[in-house]
């Protein structure tokens, strides 16, 4: 069986900075795998390789046995591979049960059709509604989604990824810039994730990393440095200088 | 064949003139200026007036339109402009437009619908011949003129306090007031120096674009094509697009007539496929 | 529902169309000029000169009030068009006149035959407009009709190589046409033709172009507006020093803008149907009076104007009164009169104009620049025609 | 979040089902507006040439709105399907090719369906200002086309267009009765299917592709083929419109691909109002009627005010602006000021007004806070009032 998502020699280079040098990563079906990395190690970069916001330098990229290397972004949504931003990403002027329900209609394969209205459908309004209702955002669901608060809006992001019913779903930092109190709602929500999706996670918070990932990889200025369970990783003595240690400083 | 050259350079040189200062509210201030070419035609006009109405020298009267020009730019700056550099592209498009229109009635009604002509010196009429190449001495002028300019240009924005106090502004304008940096003013004298230009540029064109009350419409389209080709996050994009669209505009109409007007046309959508972001713009990643 | 609106919209609109014109004693016309953009000057000096033919003669003519409705086309036809059917339509003029460009009055063409309104050309110069409604008539000039005259003059002067420079549309293709032919056929040749476009800014290369043939004479028709800018880049370039003739219809040396031109125009020889010096008393007259009036000099688009609405008024006359516009046509059909620009006359076959044309230098009298006229050639019919 | 949560309530899917469609259902004031169009025909009928104007005009905004309200494509050289389509349907009449109107309105469409499509590619990249050139350079390249082929005639226009009865049994008239009627009816079912259009899942992606194209490719949306798309569809809508120009005028003239032409509908879009469909349509009345009445009461000098409404729009809001504007000129014509000191007068209020913009807006944005409170206290009282009976 082949893994979920693969990468062999992944290289990107931006004139003539490196952001990801020869990156190879293998994520196994059904996996929680955490991408972790100091400040400006590339983790955003590599999401951006793996969904086709940009194109390597070199290196190939493998879902599900099938090279996607040079498919265009959407065509990999179509294929299972979906993510969400760092920063919210949203449609501003379409409401919560819009922007699902756009999704879902696009992954059935109904988004040219110009002809219907989009409340004719039934399978899809259900689908939305449940989607919307599994991250309890069915309240708001009529409002536009720039009034939203910014918690609800976060919820939506991860909604709008899942209702692409993803094989493999790339989590970029999905508590960024969420306030302490309204934290546990995301976290809840990615933990509740169908065991069947395989998840990547890109994370600057450790305990998250830790309570949530079954595998770890270190990324390091741009270069894969450490892999392993949390348990190795953690007691991995050079990603406690180099990663732990920044981070200390950091902080 | 050098001659052609000669006119070519000449035609892309005062291109440059009228435009740059469009590029410089466009590029440096995110400010989509359609009324530019009326600061253009208010230069010409302003000329026309000094030299064959009030007896003054051509080449006196050229830092006059300048200034002239520069100070309405200001007076309309401070107190029009400044209200709508926080709209959307749409809505400038809109107020200028409707600036050109109120401009285009009020020089008819004032000056006359019928084209004007500034009472060039003798001394810069004719050709001189250097070498077998006809070199119009008006077309001379232009070139040493916009040269200077240029040179003058780019060592303001590149080298002096001024220069580094504007990027400032531009970049950030919160920033640069935190940093005593009194933005309000920067872009009032870039916006007044950018129309003064405009006004030079109208001044030395008169003669080889004539000069009528619709002036700013139509040598819009040209302003345009220069800035967007030559990109606008620097002067010399612009200049070397003003060099090209000029040669090639020139050579185009000499080789093959024909097809003369295409020219220009075609070089820009060329260009704009080819570097969406113009010739010579910073690959900026935003 | 529906089908008694539509039958109380119809009655309406029957009755609207079916009442009878009111103030049967005013005649109406309809002036469509451009007023704006690029041809704005052309609407200016026709506006002018009809509202001084008024003021000199009158809004009454066989006992009707003349009453001119002016329009800007913007030199857009479909606007030109529109702004006509509107005036029919709505207004009920009994004559639309101007049309600035010649797009413009083959636009409104089709309306005079179906509504039988004349349909006074005061300004647009192509031979073809006339055939194109039996109630159209014209009172400016043809290019043809300048531009085989230069041609005659400059085979006698000994110009036998020519450049043609003309703006690249109807006009200018004509005036080509006619002096390439003349050229031609009395033995001369034609070295280069060089189409401009008609939105041109920069004429250095068209001009180097033609420099490079060195002919005797470059002939050169833009329409009124880039004269000066031309003649100006012409000297600059040096060819009239190269010996290069400059020739042409007269709307390269309008007399609108001549007076700013400077000293660079002295010496061009022009054909052409009227010129603000030329000296009878009658053109003084009514150069005084214009200049008085608006301030500044009327050119051969203005006369275009004024003979225009001399011939509305005569017509009128003849018929007593009567606006049937069939009756209208045959009244100006063969009508003479004296012109500022001189002895004019109405072709009966055609329609046309039928006017001398005047050959003429850009000279300076009394410190201002003008087209004296020197030799002429009389009743000249539009070439355009009789060549068929 | 247990199995039974991820079956949701019916009424739920029910209210979802019926706000989705809301969007689409038709609202009392869009009836008006067709009912009155429709009463123009019986009313107006001195007015039908400038209705039938701003009926082809209305259409050709309304094709400009579904790229720049819908997917946020600039055009500045949006005339080159008007055009286009006009000098289509011009030839096709002329050499009869095809002889009914409709069906070569129709073909009019589709042919300029098909330049929309091989010219979209162009406008795929770039920021707004690349394509405001871009298209605005194919639209004068293709005049410069018209004005060298013979078959266009050139810069005479093409002259000598004669149209057959529609469907065979309605000439073309005099009055402009049988071109208005046929105009609205063609704007009317092309407006039907434009709101079809954009109401559908097909316009939700535009509009998210609006909004956030990165997000919508995110999601599985080929934004550049749904781009490409929208963008052939309204060079047709466009070609259509200049079609029906040529076909009411009989003629075709260069200024069908100006660019004033472009620049008007662009205007007329913004003034509108972008991505409610209506706003090309009322732009497009509003900017007609003022341009009419300016040019009949100032045929030189319209174009002063003209400029001047849209400043103070810019400056003060759509509405106030106008209104400021509308104040000057009346105060300018009541007076009989002469043109002159109009001028000068203007541009002196003009400056007045610029300096004291803050202080204005306070006030006007005061009178609106109130309008909007009358309002509400108007629609609370009358929804009160029937449960009272």
């Amino acid at each position: 069986m082949a893994p979920a998502l693969q990468t062999q020699g992944l290289v990107k280079q931006f004139g003539g900075i490196i952001a990801t040098n020869d990156v190879t990563l293998t994520v196994e079906k059904g996996a929680r795998h955490a991408l972790i990395g100091p400040n400006g190690a590339g983790k955003t970069t590599v999401i951006n390789l793996l969904t086709g916001v940009l194109r390597p330098t070199a290196g190939r990229i493998v879902l599900e046995g099938r090279d996607i290397t040079d498919l265009e972004a959407y065509k990999r949504v179509g294929l299972g591979l979906a993510r969400t931003f760092q920063i919210n990403q949203l449609f501003a002027d379409l409401t919560p049960l819009e922007t699902i329900g756009l999704a879902v209609s696009e992954r059935m394969q109904l988004g040219r059709q110009w002809w219907r209205l989009p409340g004719s459908k039934p399978v899809v309004i259900e689908e939305s509604v449940d989607i919307l209702n599994r991250f309890g955002l069915t309240d708001a669901m009529n409002e536009r989604t720039a009034t939203l608060p910014y918690g609800k809006q976060r919820l939506l992001e991860i909604a709008l990824a899942i209702a692409c019913r993803p094989n493999v779903l790339l989590l970029d930092e999905p508590a960024a810039g969420v306030p302490e109190a309204e934290r546990h709602g995301i976290l809840d929500a990615v933990a509740a994730l169908p065991s069947d999706v395989t998840v990547l996670l890109i994370e600057h918070d450790m305990d998250i990393v830790f309570s949530f990932a079954d595998r770890i990889s270190v990324l390091v200025n741009g270069e894969l440095f450490v892999e392993g369970t949390p348990e190795e990783v953690a007691q991995d003595p050079r990603v406690k200088a180099v990663y732990l240690g920044e981070e200390a400083h950091d902080a | 064949m050098l001659t052609i050259l000669f006119d070519g350079i000449a035609y892309g040189m005062l291109l440059f003139v009228v435009s740059c200062g469009l590029a410089v509210t466009l590029g440096l201030m995110n400010f989509v200026n359609l009324a530019h070419g009326a600061f253009a035609m208010a230069g010409g006009y302003i000329t026309v007036i000094l030299v064959n109405r009030l007896g003054l020298p051509f080449l006196a009267s050229l830092p006059l339109a300048f200034a002239f020009t520069a100070i309405i730019g200001a007076v309309f700056e401070r107190t029009l402009y400044v209200h709508v550099y926080t709209k959307s592209h749409l809505e400038q498009v809109l107020f200028t437009i409707g600036l050109v229109f109120m401009s285009v009635a009020a020089v008819d009604y004032v000056m006359g619908s019928q084209q004007q002509f500034v009472s060039i010196p003798s001394y810069l009429q004719g050709q001189i011949n250097f070498f077998g190449v006809g070199i119009g001495r008006y077309r001379l002028l232009i070139i040493l003129v916009c040269g200077l300019l240029t040179v003058a240009l780019q060592f303001a924005l590149a080298s002096t306090r001024f220069g580094a106090r504007l990027r400032a502004a531009v970049d950030d304008a919160r920033v640069a007031r935190g940093l005593g940096i009194n933005v309000n003013a920067v872009f009032a004298i870039t916006f007044a120096v950018g129309s003064g230009l405009a006004g030079l540029g109208g001044a030395l064109g008169a003669e080889i674009l004539g000069l009528d009350p619709h002036f700013p419409l139509k040598f819009l389209i040209y302003f345009l094509i220069v800035v967007t080709v030559g990109g606008t996050s620097s002067i010399t994009g612009p200049f070397i697009a003003s060099l090209v669209l000029g040669i090639g505009d020139v050579a185009g109409k000499y080789y093959v007539p024909q097809f003369g007007s295409f020219v220009i046309y075609t070089i820009m959508i060329v260009v704009l496929i080819w570097r969406p972001q113009g010739l010579f713009s910073r690959a900026v990643a935003k | 529902m529906l089908r008694r609106d539509m039958m109380l919209g119809a009655a309406a609109l029957a009755a609207i169309f079916a009442s009878p014109a009111t103030a049967q004693d005013t005649v109406k016309i309809g002036l469509i000029v451009p007023m704006t953009g690029q041809q704005a000057s052309t609407g200016k000096q026709i506006d002018a000169a009809v509202k001084l033919y008024q003021q000199q003669h009158g809004t009454t003519v066989a006992g009707k009030k003349v009453e001119v409705i002016l329009k800007d086309d913007g030199a857009v036809p479909d606007n030109t068009k529109r702004i006509a059917q509107e005036l029919i339509v709505n207004d009920k003029v009994n004559f639309i006149a101007g049309f600035g460009v010649t797009p413009a009055a083959l636009a409104a063409a089709p309306l005079a035959t179906q509504a039988k309104v004349p349909l006074i050309v005061m300004a647009a110069g192509t031979s073809i407009i006339t055939e194109r409604s039996p109630y159209i008539a014209r009172t400016s000039f043809t290019l043809a009709q300048s531009s085989v005259i230069i041609a005659d003059w400059a085979l006698k002067n000994n110009i036998k190589k020519a450049v043609t420079m003309v703006s690249d549309y109807a006009p200018g293709a004509d005036a080509e046409k006619f002096f390439s032919d003349r050229i031609k056929a009395g033995g001369g040749e034609i070295v280069s033709a060089i189409r401009v476009p008609l939105a041109n800014p920069d004429f250095a290369p068209f001009l180097q172009r033609a420099a490079d043939a060195k002919p005797d004479a470059l002939f050169i028709f833009v329409p009124s507006g880039q004269g000066g800018t031309f003649v100006r880049q012409f000297t600059e370039r040096g060819l009239d020093k190269a010996g290069i003739k400059l020739i042409g219809p007269g709307d390269v040396t309008d007399d609108d803008l001549l007076p700013g031109m400077g000293d660079a125009v002295i010496g061009t020889v022009t054909a052409h149907m009227y010129s603000a010096s030329h000296p009878s008393k009658m053109n003084k007259d009514y150069v005084t009076a214009f200049e008085k009036a608006y301030n500044f000099r009327p050119n051969f688009m203005s006369v275009g104007g004024y003979d225009g609405m001399h011939l509305i008024y005569e017509a009128l006359k003849k018929t007593n009164g009567d606006t049937d516009g069939d009756k209208l046509i045959a009244a100006m059909k063969g009508m003479k009169w004296e012109s500022p620009r001189g002895p004019i006359s109405i072709d009966p076959d055609t329609r046309d104009i039928v006017q001398n044309i005047y050959i003429r230098k850009v000279e300076k009298v009394n410190g201002q620049l003008y087209n004296q006229e020197f030799a002429t050639f009389e009743a000249v019919k539009d070439p355009g025609k009789t060549a068929k | 979040m247990s199995a039974l949560a991820s079956l949701p309530p019916k009424p739920l899917v029910a209210t979802a089902a019926a706000s989705l469609a809301s969007r689409a259902r038709w609202k009392p004031a869009e009836i008006a507006f067709w009912l009155a169009t429709v009463a123009s025909i019986f009313l107006l009928p001195s007015k039908h040439l400038i209705l039938t104007e701003i009926a082809i005009l209305g259409l050709f905004a309304l094709s400009l709105d579904l790229i720049l309200g819908y997917a946020g494509i600039v055009s500045l050289g949006h005339a080159a399907f008007f055009g286009f389509g006009a000098y289509a349907a011009g030839i096709l009449a002329k050499y009869g090719i095809i002889k009914e109107p409709v069906l070569a309105l129709l073909a009019s469409g589709v042919l300029a369906a098909a330049l929309g499509f091989v010219t979209s590619f162009l406008v795929l990249r770039g920021s707004d200002l690349t394509r405001l050139m871009v298209t605005l350079g194919v639209a004068l390249v293709l005049r410069e086309i018209a004005n060298q082929l013979d078959i266009t005639g050139g810069a005479d226009g093409l002259q000598g267009v004669v149209m057959e009865p529609i469907l065979g049994h309605f000439p073309f008239d005099m009055f402009g009765r049988t071109a208005y009627i046929y105009s609205l009816v063609t704007l009317f079912v092309l407006f039907l299917i434009a709101r079809r259009i954009v109401n559908s899942p097909f316009g939700l992606s535009l509009r998210s592709i609006k909004g956030n194209p990165l997000r919508a490719a995110a999601i599985g949306i080929h934004v550049n083929g749904r781009l490409v798309t929208i963008y052939t569809i309204a060079a047709a809508y466009a070609g259509i419109a200049g079609a029906l120009l040529t076909q009411s005028t009989q003629f075709a003239s260069l200024s069908v691909l100006d660019f004033e032409r472009s620049a008007d509908v662009m205007l007329i879009v913004i003034i509108g109002g972008t991505g409610y469909l209506y706003g090309g349509l009322i732009g497009a009345v509003l900017f007609k009627l003022v341009q009419d009445y300016l040019a009949n009461v100032n045929p030189q000098y319209w174009q002063f005010w003209l400029g001047l409404i849209l400043v103070m729009m810019i400056m003060f809001g759509r509405v106030y602006g106008a209104i400021m504007a509308a104040l000057i000129f009346a105060i300018c014509t009541w007076t009989r000021l002469p043109f002159m000191q109009s001028i000068v007068f203007t541009l002196v209020v003009l400056a007045v007004l610029g300096i004291a913009r803050p202080q204005i807006l306070a006030v006007t944005s005061r009178i609106t806070e109130r309008a909007a409170a009358i309002q509400t206290r108007l629609r609370a009282r009358l929804a009160r009032k029937p449960a009272e009976r």
